[in-house]
Order: C-alpha cells, then structure tokens, then sequence
C-alpha cells in the first residue's frame, strides 16, 4: 500500500523532468506525460480493487502519526484521486504553442489533485490547496489573451483571500488542539472544537476551500473564469477540482466539525448558491457563462446536500458529486466549438448532430430526467432532504426543484435552437475529434451508469457509508495518544 | 414473459424498427402494421377490459436505492392502452399515403415523425403500466419527453411552442416529484398500497399540499387552468397526424394520472373532507371547479379561433374539464361518464384533426376565414366532420351524447346545480363553435380557388370513416364501451355502473340509446322519404349566384365567414383579453428581473455590499448565541 | 496571560482585519495584492501564536546543550512553507498585474473588469450585457401577449 | 453610500473578529505535537535544529510541494510574461562601480548561501533561505548589466534535476521497502556537519531549487520590463 505515494509522486516528479527531457527528445516529452497518467491511473485502480471495504493510512517519511504526515485512502478518497488522474488524461491539454508548459501544469495538477484527495492531515491540505490553485492559474492563463490575464488575476485574488481565511482557520483549531492530523482531530474535536472558536475555524475554512467549490459568496469569479479559460480548463476545475475542494469540506465536517451550526451554515450558503447560479444562468447569453452558471447551482444542489446529517447526506452528496464529474467537463469540451454566443448555435445540429444529442443527453441528465443518473441522484437528495422534517432543509427541497425547472428552461431552449434552421447565419463548425470523442466517452458513461443503475447505487452506497465513518478513519490512521 | 412484457417489448421494438428502416414511404405502412400487432397484444390481454381478470403484472422488475419499481396492467390502463393504441394505428395508417410523400418533399423526416409518434405510444404504455408512484413519475417524464419530440418536429414556430411546453411540463413534472418525496416521508415508500395507508394519518396541510403539486403535475398535461396556456398552439403546430394522436390520448394521460392518485390513492371521500378557509369549499370542489372552468374558459376560446387546428386543440383543452368532472363526482354514472368521454373524445377529435388535415393537404390552409363550400368537393370528410362534431357538441346518436348525458345525470343527483350550469354553458360553446368549424369549412360559398379541390386520398378518408364508424357504432350501442368503462371503474375502486348494451337500464331514469337512435333513424327516414317523395326543386350549380334578383359574380364574398357571433364576442371580449397571459408574463418578468439581479451580484455590484451583509448577518449570530 | 500575548494577538487579528479591508474596498491592482499579502502576514502570525509562550527557547540544540522550554517547532516549520507559498502566489499574481496593466492601461479593478468585460462581449459576439437585453423567453412572452 | 457601507462593513467585520478573539482561550492547550517532537527528534531525525527536523523530516511532504508551488508559479508567470523579443529595447549598463560591486559581490554570496543550506540542519537557515541568498547572487549581476541574460537552459536544468532529485530520494527509500520520503542514511552524531543522514542532501537539492526558480523568476520579470 506504499504505492499511495506515487500517486503523487510521479507525475510530480514526471512534471520537474519533463523541461529536461523536452531538450534530449520532444516526441517523448510530448507522450511522456499522458503515459505518467495512464501508469497512475493503472496504479489507482490496482489499489482500488485491492482496498475493499478497507482503508489504509501511509505515514510519510516513516513518523507515526500525528507526529508525521499521513495519507490516508478510503474509496471515496481513492475514487476522487483516480477521478483526477482520469481526468486530466482526458483533458490533456491540446497542442498549442506553450505544450510544454501546459503539460507541466497538467501534470502537477493531477499529482495535486490526487494528493488533496488522500492527504489526511490539515496543513498538508492547505499546502495542495495552494497547490491547485497555483497550477490552475497558470492553466486559465494558458490563453494568453487580455481577458484571460484580467481573469485569472480577479481569480487569484479571490482565491489567496480563501486559502488566507482557510490559513487563519488552521491556526484557530491549532490554536485549540495542538495537532493538525485529521483523525487526532476527530478524537479531540468534541472537547475542543465544540465551541464558537471551532464554529468560526469551520466558517472560514469552509469560506477558504469554498472557493474553488464555488461556494456561494466567493465564486464571483467562475463565470468569467470559464469564459476565458481554455475549455478542457474549464472543464477540469468546474468537473475535477471543485469537487476535490468539496471532498475536503465533507471530510473536515463529518470528522471534526460536526456540529448542528456548521451544517446549517452550509446548507444556507448552498441554497444560496443554487438560486444565484440558475437564476443567473437563465439569462446568460453567451454558453460558456451559461454552464459556468449552471454549475454553480449543481455545486450548490451538492453543499445542500452534504448538509444533511449522517450517512445520508454523505451518499446524497456523494452522488450528485459524481454525476457532475462525468456532465461538467463534457459539457464544456462541447463548449469548445460552441463557445459564444447563444445565438450563433441556431442550425448546429447541422454541423455536429453528434454534438447536439449529446448536449440533450447530458442536459436530460443535469435536470434530472428519468431514467439517467442524473435523476436518481436528485431523487436520494430530494427524499433525504424532506427527511429530515426541518423547514430549513424542506427549502433547500424546494429551492432545487424549482433550480431543476429554470435549469430545463434555459438548456432546451439552447437545445432547441440547435435544430433551427435559420438561413441567414452559417452554424459554428464541427467539434474537434478529439473533443467529440471525449464527451461521447462521458457521455456513454452516463447511459452505462442509467443502464447500471443498481450496481451502481450499491457501489456509491458503499463508499459513502465507508466516508462517514469517523470510527474508521481514527483506527485506521490510529494517532498515538499523547500526554 | 407475460403479455405484459410482450406488448412492451413489441412497443419499443417498434421505435427501433421504425428507426432501421428509416426516412422512407414505407416507413409508415410498417409501424401502421406493428400498431396492429401491439392492438392484438392487447387483445390478448382483454380479460383486463372485461373485469375477468385483476391485473396483469409485468416480469420486470428493479430495485433502485431502495424503491421498488414494477409495473403491471389492470382496468384502467387497458382502457387507456387501447385508446392509445387506436389512435396511433390510425394516425399512422393516415400519416402513411400522401401525406407521407407530401411531408417527405417538403423536407420532413418520416423517420423522425414515426419514431416520435411511435415512442408516444411505448412511453403512454409504460406510464399506463406503472405499479408504483416511482414508476408513474418515470413514465410520466417519458410521455413528457416523447410528446415534447412530436410537438418540435414542425417549423421553428412549432419549437418554440414545444419549448413553452417543455418549460411549464418540467416544472410541473418537478412539482410531482415534490409531492412525491412528501408522500415518501410520509408512507415510507413509493407503493401504491403504502401511500393508500398513510393518507388517513396525513395531516390536512400536507394532504392538501400533495394534492395541490399532484394537480400542478399532472394538471400540465391535461391543459388545466391555470397551467393551459402551452397546449392549443403547441398542438396546432404538429404535424397533422401527430395533431391528432395527441388531441386524442396525450393530454388524456394527465387524467389518468390524476385519477390514479387522487380516485385510486387519496380517494375521492377524502378529497371532500379536505376543507379550505370556508368549511364548504373542499378540495374537491376546488378541483369540480377547475374542471368546469377550464372547459368554459377553453370552449369560448376555441370559439375565438379562426384557425381550424387551434379550434379543435382549445376544444380538446375544454373536453378533459368534463372528464374531470365526471371522475370528481365519483359516483357510477358521474365517473363512468367521465370515463367514457375519455374514449368518446379521442374518437372524435382524432376524426375531426385528421378531417382537418385532409382539407389542409387539398387546399393547404386551415384559416376559417379562407374555406367554405368544400362540401361537394370533399362529400366524405364533410361527412366524417359532421358525425365529428355531432359528438363534439354531445347530440344523440353520436358517442358524445351518451358520456355527457351520463355526466348531468350524475351532477343532478349529486345536487350540484352550479356545476351542471357550468357544464350547459361549456355545451352551447361547444355546439356554437362547431357549428363555426363545420359552417366554415364545407357550407357556405365555395371559394373559386378551391374549385378544383379533389376529395381526400384514400390512405386518409379510411382512417376517418372508420373512427366515424365509432363514433356513430358506440353511440347506437354505447354498452360496448360501457363494459371496459365498468371494469375500469372496478380498477381504481370506484362504484361500479350497472349497464346493458344500450346504455343504462333504468335505475333513477334509464338511457337506452338503441330505443334513441331508432326512434331518431326512423325520423330522419320518414323525413327523407317525404324530402324524396316530394316535388324536387331545381338542382342549381354550386357557382350559381342568383340571389334576389341579382346577378352576382363567382369572386364575390356574398357571404362573409370571418367574424362569426360578434355579439357574444363583444359581450365575452374583455373578459378574455389576456387575462391568463398575465399571469405568465408576470413570472416571466419575475425571474428575468431577479436573473438580472444575480447577475449583476456576479458581475457589476462591488462585494463589500454582499460581504457587509453576511459579516452583519454572522454578527447577529453570534450575539444572539 | 502577559500582555505581549495580548499585542501579538491583537497584531495578527489588526492585520487580518487590514487585509480583508484592503482586499475588499481597494480598488486599485497592486494594492489588494499587498493587501493579500498583508492578509497571509496576519494568518501566518495568527499560526506562528497558536503555541506562543513567552520565553520558550528556539527549537535548537546547540551543542549539546538541550533549553528547558522550547517553542513548538512545527508552526515555525508551517510558517516557512505558508511564507515561501505566498512568494510564489505573489510573483505570479504581479507578473499578472503586469500584464494586466499592459493591455488595457489601467490597474484600477473596475475599470478592469470593465475592459473584461467587453473583451468577453467581444469574443462571444455578444453585447455587453445590460437591462435592455432580454433573452429570447422573455421576447417570446412579450410577443405572446402583445398578439 | 459606498463609503458608509464600507465603513460599516469595517466596523462589522472588528466586531466579529472581536466576539471569536474573545471567546478564544489562548495558552491553555499544549502544543502535543510540538512538545512530542522537540523530544523526539534528536532522536528520530538526528537534527540539531528541530525546525529543520520537521521541515525535512516529519513534514518533508509539505517541503516537496511548496518546492513544487514555487516551479508551477515559474512555470505560470514564463507562460504569462511571455518571450523576450530580441529587438527589444533594455536598460543600459550600471556604471562601473556597481558593475565591480556586483562581480565582488558575487563569490561571497555564492559562498554565504551554500553555507546557510549545508548548515541548516544544525543552525537556523536553511534551503529556503540560502536559495534566496544563492539566487540573489546570480540576480546581482544582472542588475549591474541588465544586457546580460541568463541561461535559461541551465536555469531549468538545474531546476528540473533538483527537484527531481527530492523525489527520487524519497523514491529510494520506497523502494527499500519504507514509506515515501522516509530519512536514509543513518542518523549521525548530533550537531555534527555531516549528521542527520540524507537531511542536508535534501536541504541541498531544497536551495538549489529555490535559488534557481526565484533567479528564473526575477530574470523572467527583468527581461519582460525590458520588452516596453
């Protein structure tokens, strides 16, 4: 189970390397990096299949936790590092004039991305945190154009301000424990974090990793991130890594801060996000913003969900989190031909009639239609919600379907332009093979997953009660108890 | 494999089949035959339609997160089944002759249009099989979905119908899966059997919310007020023959949806103990009320039109208001009426959608104010109309007659003067505008445009005679329908009607339509024999002008068909004028404000007003802690 | 509790409270960059305090010789890293600033947003987005109930 | 209307910030970790300076990514300023007594810097802070002739192989069957230069890192200042 640690440690190595290699070779420079992935990912899911309904911590350096730092793998944590490895393989970056760089950046943003997935202990989170968001600023400016630099500098901006709240929240539980290991937290957090201190490390940890989950106050920066970001960009930090920064919060609240206030916080802010994103989606003009919008309301459906107490909340979560994974980053690699205007998609079916059934499968599913995914997902969270027989949470019920509705709205009206015929204006051009292939590969994903539905739900299941619980996360890590 | 899983399998093998064979003229004559095959699958099964058997279950089954979904046929849903199916056999022979090669010229997809009709049918039959609520919400997403497909396959006018369609059956599909998830947190399950415990236990509030999606859900589909607005335009929109399947059964699988969870589920008892503000205005008045006034308020719009499609989609709108109705009642005759109209209506608005069509596919117009005189040029769809409306309007001998006489039966029992005052307004609408549609198109003066029109293919006029042939058929011996209408009733636990072949025997005032019909038959004969016996006047051309001793040319308008009852227009006008489109405006207007609002949140405003709000808002939290 | 600890608190809540100011009602480039900068200074100190105790020793045995209280090493190590982070973060986020500056002439946030702003209309053929521009649902509506 | 919000939102956020400072207790838990390493770092790390015991030792992890941070912001702002045009315009040189300031000034600095990282291990200093010595020495001349470029392909070489060569020394340890980034070499005599095993290797490869992406990064700004 060592092998943990190449998860991170050879893209991450492949990344410093690669500057080097570029000079003795540029072919092998050019398919060193996707190969790095394919090994990790190969690795990730050898790992997987031996991990079972176990977990296993790896203590870094060879100290015993807390003194060390521990990488601990779940499923659910092993799910998402695999999911990121995936991911940027299939959203390499395209060849263009800076490959190199961007090949680096993708590189290290897997091996980050997999390490924020895995790590179990705080200050080491906030390190691959920074991380990301270094690596991603760099791929959003990858376009090089005034707008993207303006961007990304609005964005960085945003961001350094979270992770210096999430910083400041660190140094609260510090303040009170004296650890920084996650499971030694979850020994102590009842009679240290039980208070307003630990409330406000939460809220501004929550605030800090929120940004990148497009959390509500601090994701001002999404709709113009994604419309001047390269789109398999877009669709890496909308699909992949706002749900790594999702997986740190879940984490953090159902080991640490579990208490009534940090949930309902969470659920406001989810609510919040919902309404502001759909509402502003409907009116969006342009498609990149539209979806940018739209995601925003799906990671909001997702905070609404993780807010739920318990196991439930956690598999509700778990499972609009993961069908996002797959519609997101379709959705924008069709975003990569159909970028602009909404106007100027009238008759694109003509020109992509692949591209057109796609966007309709994947918006079925995003809205919740029967019998995708997407539906079964928004149903677990629906009935979880009312099950909780709390007008607060009977809102956020309300506040999602009536986001699903708007959402249907403004979707098909954009599908249904697809299959005008308007005479005056040529449709956009054909979607890259590339891009084309990648998004039917998601998209044949979610029809495997309606065709799967019940292994699938057990599977989810599985990994969602294997998440909540804290019992095993404290034995498996097993923290020495010190004075 | 039960004939269940038979007739579901043959239905989406139907949709891949059509799609195989592809845009083709034969494409129509094969599905016309696999709408056969399915119709003696059905057969097969028609111990359900007969009370012999209970229910037949399907072999499928799945546990998703949980739930439990199955499906299974009883009564009702064979009832509704060969009503679908029916009608999409006939659509699809009617769609298969010239209007077929027509629709192919002008750059249609035979493909896409049978594969749309065709998956109607599969997902009409999933959600009549659904065994549980789970099950009805999918396969009402699916019928959602496919009726969407058929209603955008025409001009991009069409789209954005079908996209005001989509907006308000999502929402309203949404509104279901709320009530549903209520229900759930309440019985714990989605069965049917789970829910029908709980209801005694709910509290009115809830019960009366769960009513209220259900009817917001459901209603969208059956057009009712105030969820209407989409439906007459939409289905003008469609293709001719798809017009006419979906006039028949679409909007009717909202009826059956309700009737199964507000008859079979809640129960009608319960419905009228659910009291609002006044003590005397029950849930179920509510919804008496809305049947009622969606028929009014639809009949006197179609009498507006002058477009014959929007004429016969506004009546389809105002017709499910009875159903309604009738079902509310509740009692033998009310539900039965109710019931049987379902498949009266579907007769006779298939017979006049597809006349309709015809005289579309001759003279390619539908405009009331550009028709008239077609009569010796088209003799059979004049005919094929004029039993279409005699049903529409509800007059003896046709099928319309016996389900609206049902209907007023009960509501005189039942002791509900106002609604049956309501009931008799929405009639005379509806013998009005028909009077309208029929004067318009085949009566009056022939236009000299149309004097070359030919009488409708024949692909086209068998489809017609026969459903005139039902409707006449099911009005002589209305005990053919009553049988199925019975074990439907038996089905979803409503009292059962005591009936023979010729109607109801006499228990509180009998109706025996063999005796009516007779009677009415011999009448017409004695007429026609004195008509024929007697003095013949002279036979005069049709383009013949002479009147009063003028001499008028063929071109003139002598006889003018625009602006029919300018009366009853001006006294009804203001009421009309946009009063529901306000309501959809105003929502509109709504979210496109706050959609700005929130825009600008993310794009103009300065933050510190958002974070001053939320460091205030925590604040207080605080303190207050 | 003496009152260094008091100052140094108060110091660490000052710079916090600067920063977010600063970030949040500056409006030029540059200085909501050093206005982060301030803000990670706070959070930093804030870490560095969280184990403070006056008179602790550092955490280093010179020869031999091992101090009766030493402060706790590991905030100072997580301070290292939290520091040479925010250089980096600073670098790029200048470099940015930089080149922000070059294309569109200004440092001022609102104007550059303004110019994003068009720079994105631009790109997606639209126009700048304002009050007058209803999306096509809306359009619809108003023709629906204008007929 | 915008400055009464803000001052309004000043006074909120003081007072927030005023009710969570008040309710915190300060000194009242001990530092577990910290105390438990101080006392077992001699021991398990061999590293007379304990801070560096952790930076290396038990948090040699977080090291390796803020090592990483620092190349992806190289990496990130080369993408973002842009290549030199060759035309373009530059400062002139310095005159001649900061030119001889700079070459003087240049051994001394080398020499300073790789002090403070082989020392690190037993005095404060460090990698971190000795690479900034080490890329200000290279920065130094520049600044005196602002013509002369440095070789970015030794730059990203050195800055490739240093970083690499962190992993691959946490590699070897996995493949000597311990975890990742485990300590090698045996422990050595407390204090001594030549003590705390692969620690001042590490701490080399840490400076060479940090020295060659800071001196990337200040030639990249200096030569893009230049394309105006």
């Amino acid at each position: 189970m060592n092998q943990l640690a190449l998860l991170v440690a050879l893209p991450l190595i492949t990344a410093f390397l690669l500057p080097v290699v570029n000079r003795v070779s540029t072919l092998a420079a050019r398919w060193l990096g996707p190969l790095v992935l394919l090994v990790t990912s190969a690795i990730g899911i050898s790992l997987w299949s031996q991990l079972g309904d176990s977990a296993v911590a790896v203590e870094l350096g060879g100290f015993r936790p807390p003194l060390g730092i521990t990488l601990y793998a779940d499923r659910l944590a092993l799910l998402f590092a695999l999911a990121t490895s995936i991911g940027t393989l299939l959203l390499w970056p395209s060849r263009g004039e800076e490959w190199l760089r961007q090949s680096t950046l993708a590189l290290i943003l897997a091996a980050s991305g997999s390490g924020l997935a895995l790590s179990g202990d705080l200050f080491n989170i906030y390190v691959f945190y920074e991380l990301v968001a270094v690596v991603s600023y760099g791929l959003i400016a990858a376009r090089s154009s005034a707008g993207s630099f303006a961007a990304t500098v609005r964005y960085l901006i945003v961001s350094s301000f979270g992770a210096a709240l999430a910083l400041t929240g660190i140094a609260l539980v510090y303040q009170a424990t004296g650890t920084l290991n996650l499971a030694q937290l979850s020994q102590l957090a009842p009679t240290h974090l039980n208070n307003l201190q630990g409330l406000a490390a939460f809220v501004l940890m929550l605030i800090g990793f929120g940004v990148k989950a497009e959390l509500f106050p601090v994701n001002t920066w999404v709709p113009e991130v994604y419309a001047t970001a390269p789109t398999r960009v877009s669709g890496l930090l909308a699909g992949v890594v706002s749900k790594l920064a999702l997986l740190i919060i879940v984490r953090l609240l159902v080991l640490v801060f579990n208490q009534p206030e940090a949930l309902t916080v969470m659920l406001v802010l989810g609510m919040l996000g919902v309404v502001t994103g759909e509402l502003a989606a409907w009116r969006a003009r342009d498609f990149n913003r539209m979806i940018a919008y739209s995601s925003i309301g799906q990671l909001g459906i997702m905070f609404i969900a993780f807010s739920i107490p318990g196991q439930a909340g956690v598999f509700a979560g778990l499972a609009v989190a993961l069908h996002h994974l797959v519609v997101k980053p379709a959705m924008f690699l069709l975003a990569g031909r159909w970028q602009g205007s909404l106007d100027r998609l009238a008759g694109a079916a003509r020109t992509s009639p692949l591209g057109a059934v796609l966007f309709i499968l994947l918006a079925l599913s995003l809205i919740g239609v029967p019998p995708l995914p997407g539906f079964w997902a928004k149903l677990l969270v629906m009935v979880n919600l009312m099950a909780q027989e709390n007008t607060l949470y009977s809102v956020g019920a309300w506040v999602i379907m009536g986001g699903a509705a708007l959402e249907a709205n403004y979707l098909f009206r954009v599908a249904s332009s697809f299959y005008h015929r308007s005479e005056q204006q040529t449709p956009p051009v054909a979607h890259r093979t590339r891009d084309l292939a990648t998004a039917s590969l998601l998209g044949a994903g979610l029809v495997a997953g309606a065709v799967l539905i019940m292994p699938l739900a057990d599977e989810i299941e599985g990994v969602a009660s294997q998440a909540a619980n804290r019992d095993q996360y404290v034995q498996t890590v097993n923290p020495e108890a010190l004075p | 494999m039960t004939p269940l899983d038979q007739l579901l399998a043959l239905s989406a093998l139907t949709v891949v089949a059509v799609w195989l064979i592809g845009n083709r003229q034969v494409t129509g004559w094969n599905a016309t035959i696999l709408y056969a095959a399915q119709g003696v699958l059905l057969m097969m099964m028609s111990d359900l339609g007969y009370g012999e058997v209970q229910s037949i279950a399907s072999s499928l089954t799945f546990k998703v997160l949980g739930h439990g979904l199955h499906w299974r046929f009883d009564g009702l849903s064979w009832f509704f089944a060969l009503i679908t199916i029916g009608a999409a056999f006939l659509a699809s022979w009617f769609a298969s002759g010239e209007w077929g090669q027509r629709y192919r010229a002008a750059g249609g997809s035979l493909r896409l249009f049978h594969v749309a009709l065709a998956l109607n049918v599969f997902s009409m039959l999933v959600l009549l099989a659904s065994g549980d609520l789970l099950s009805l919400f999918i396969g009402w997403e699916l019928v959602s979905w496919a009726s969407f497909l058929i209603m955008a396959l025409g001009s991009a006018t069409a789209t954005r119908y079908a996209m005001r369609y989509v907006t308000y059956a999502f929402a309203g599909a949404m509104a279901v899966l709320m009530a549903l998830v209520m229900v759930y947190t309440r019985s714990g399950s989605f069965e049917f059997q789970d829910f029908r415990d709980a209801v005694p236990a709910m509290s009115s509030g809830s019960l009366w919310m769960i009513v209220i999606l259900f009817v917001a859900g459901f209603g969208v589909k059956m057009a009712l007020i105030p969820f209407h607005l989409w439906q007459a335009k939409a289905y003008a929109e469609t293709p001719g023959p798809g017009a006419a399947f979906l006039g028949a059964i679409s909007s009717r699988m909202g009826l059956f949806a309700l009737v199964v969870v507000l008859v079979q589920l809640v129960g009608v008892e319960r419905l009228a103990d659910l009291q609002l503000v006044f003590p005397f205005f029950s849930a179920r008045d509510l919804l008496s009320w809305l049947a009622v006034l969606t028929l009014i308020f639809a009949t006197f719009t179609a009498l507006r039109q002058h477009d014959a499609r929007r004429l016969l989609a506004w009546h389809g709108i105002g017709q499910g208001g009875y159903m309604l109705l009738g079902v509310l009642i509740a009692d033998d005759l009310g539900s039965a009426g109710g019931l049987m109209h379902v498949f009266n209506h579907a007769t006779y608005q298939a017979v006049l959608f597809m006349t309709v069509t015809a005289v579309i596919h001759r003279t390619g117009t539908s405009d009331l104010n550009k028709l008239g005189g077609l009569v010796t040029r088209m003799p059979l769809s004049f005919v094929a109309m004029l039993i279409g409306i005699i049903g529409l309007a509800g007059l003896p001998p046709m099928n319309g007659f016996v389900s609206k006489w049902l209907l007023y039966r009960a509501l005189i029992i039942d002791g509900s003067p106002l609604l049956f005052l309501g009931s008799v307004v929405g009639t005379l609408g509806t013998i009005l505008s028909v009077y309208k549609l029929i004067h318009n198109t085949f009566l009056g003066q022939l236009r000299l445009e149309h004097v070359e029109v030919e009488e409708a293919p024949s692909s086209m006029i068998w489809p017609m005679m026969i459903l005139s042939t039902i409707v006449f058929v099911t009005g002589y011996f209305p005990g053919l329908v009553l049988d199925w209408v019975a074990s439907a009733q038996a089905a979803v636990g409503l009292p059962v009607l005591a009936h023979n072949l010729g109607g109801v025997p006499s228990h509180k005032g009998g109706l025996d339509m063999i005796w009516v019909v007779s009677v009415l038959l011999a009448g017409f004969g004695i007429g026609a024999l004195v008509f024929f016996s007697g003095g013949r006047s002279k036979r005069v051309h049709q383009l013949d002008n002479y009147a009063g001793g003028h001499f008028l040319t063929a071109e003139t308008r002598y006889q003018y068909s625009d602006n029919f009852y300018p009366g009853l227009m001006h006294l009804i006008g203001p009421w009309y004028r946009k009063s529901f489109r306000w309501l959809e405006r105003g929502f509109v207007s709504t979210v496109d404000t706050l959609s700005q609002a929130m825009q600008g949140f993310y794009r103009v405003v300065h933050p510190s007003f958002y974070l001053l709000v939320a460091v205030v808002s925590a604040l207080t939290w605080v303190v207050a802690r | 509790m003496p009152d260094t600890g008091l100052l140094l608190y108060g110091g660490a809540f000052g710079l916090i409270l600067i920063g977010i100011a600063g970030i949040v009602l500056s409006a030029h480039l540059v200085r909501i960059i050093f206005a982060v900068a301030l803000l990670e200074a706070g959070a930093n100190l804030l870490l560095l305090l969280a184990t403070w105790h006056q008179g602790a020793a550092a955490p280093i045995i010179v020869a031999g010789r091992v101090p009766d209280l030493m402060a706790d090493p590991v905030p100072q190590a997580l301070v290292l890293t939290a520091i040479v982070i925010g250089v980096g973060i600073l670098a790029l986020a200048l470099s940015l600033a930089l080149r922000v500056q070059r294309a569109y002439g200004t440092l001022d946030m609102h104007e550059v947003r303004r110019h994003m702003e068009q720079d994105i209309a631009d790109e997606a053929g639209i126009d700048m987005p304002s009050s007058s521009h209803a999306p096509a649902a809306v359009q619809t509506a108003r023709q629906e109930s204008g007929a | 209307m915008q400055r009464l919000s803000s001052a309004l939102f000043l006074l909120g956020l003081g007072l927030l910030i005023a009710a969570i400072f008040r309710g915190m207790e300060f000194g009242t838990v001990a530092p577990i970790v910290g105390q438990a390493i101080n006392s077992a770092a001699a021991e398990q790390v061999g590293a007379a300076n304990f801070v560096t015991a952790v930076v290396l030792g038990y948090r040699g992890f977080d090291t390796l990514l803020e090592l990483t941070i620092l190349f992806t912001a190289a990496t990130a702002g080369g993408m973002v300023l842009g290549k030199r045009s060759p035309t373009a315009k530059r400062d002139p040189d310095a005159g001649f007594i900061l030119q001889a300031g700079a070459d003087l000034l240049f051994p001394l600095l080398v020499i300073v810097g790789l002090y403070i990282i082989l020392h690190g291990h037993l005095t404060p200093g460090g990698g971190f802070q000795g690479g900034v010595i080490l890329a200000s020495a290279f920065f130094v001349p520049i600044l005196a002739r602002p013509g002369t470029r440095m070789s970015h392909t030794a730059v990203s070489t050195i800055e490739g192989l240093a970083g690499a060569s962190f992993i691959f020394i946490g590699l070897l340890a996995m493949f000597g069957g311990e975890a990742f980034l485990t300590p090698l070499m045996g422990q050595g005599e407390l204090g001594a230069l030549l003590s705390a095993g692969s620690l001042p290797v590490l701490y080399l490869a840490v400076g060479l890192k940090v020295g060659s992406e800071l001196a990337g990064l200040l030639a990249q700004l200096s030569e893009s200042e230049a394309v105006d």
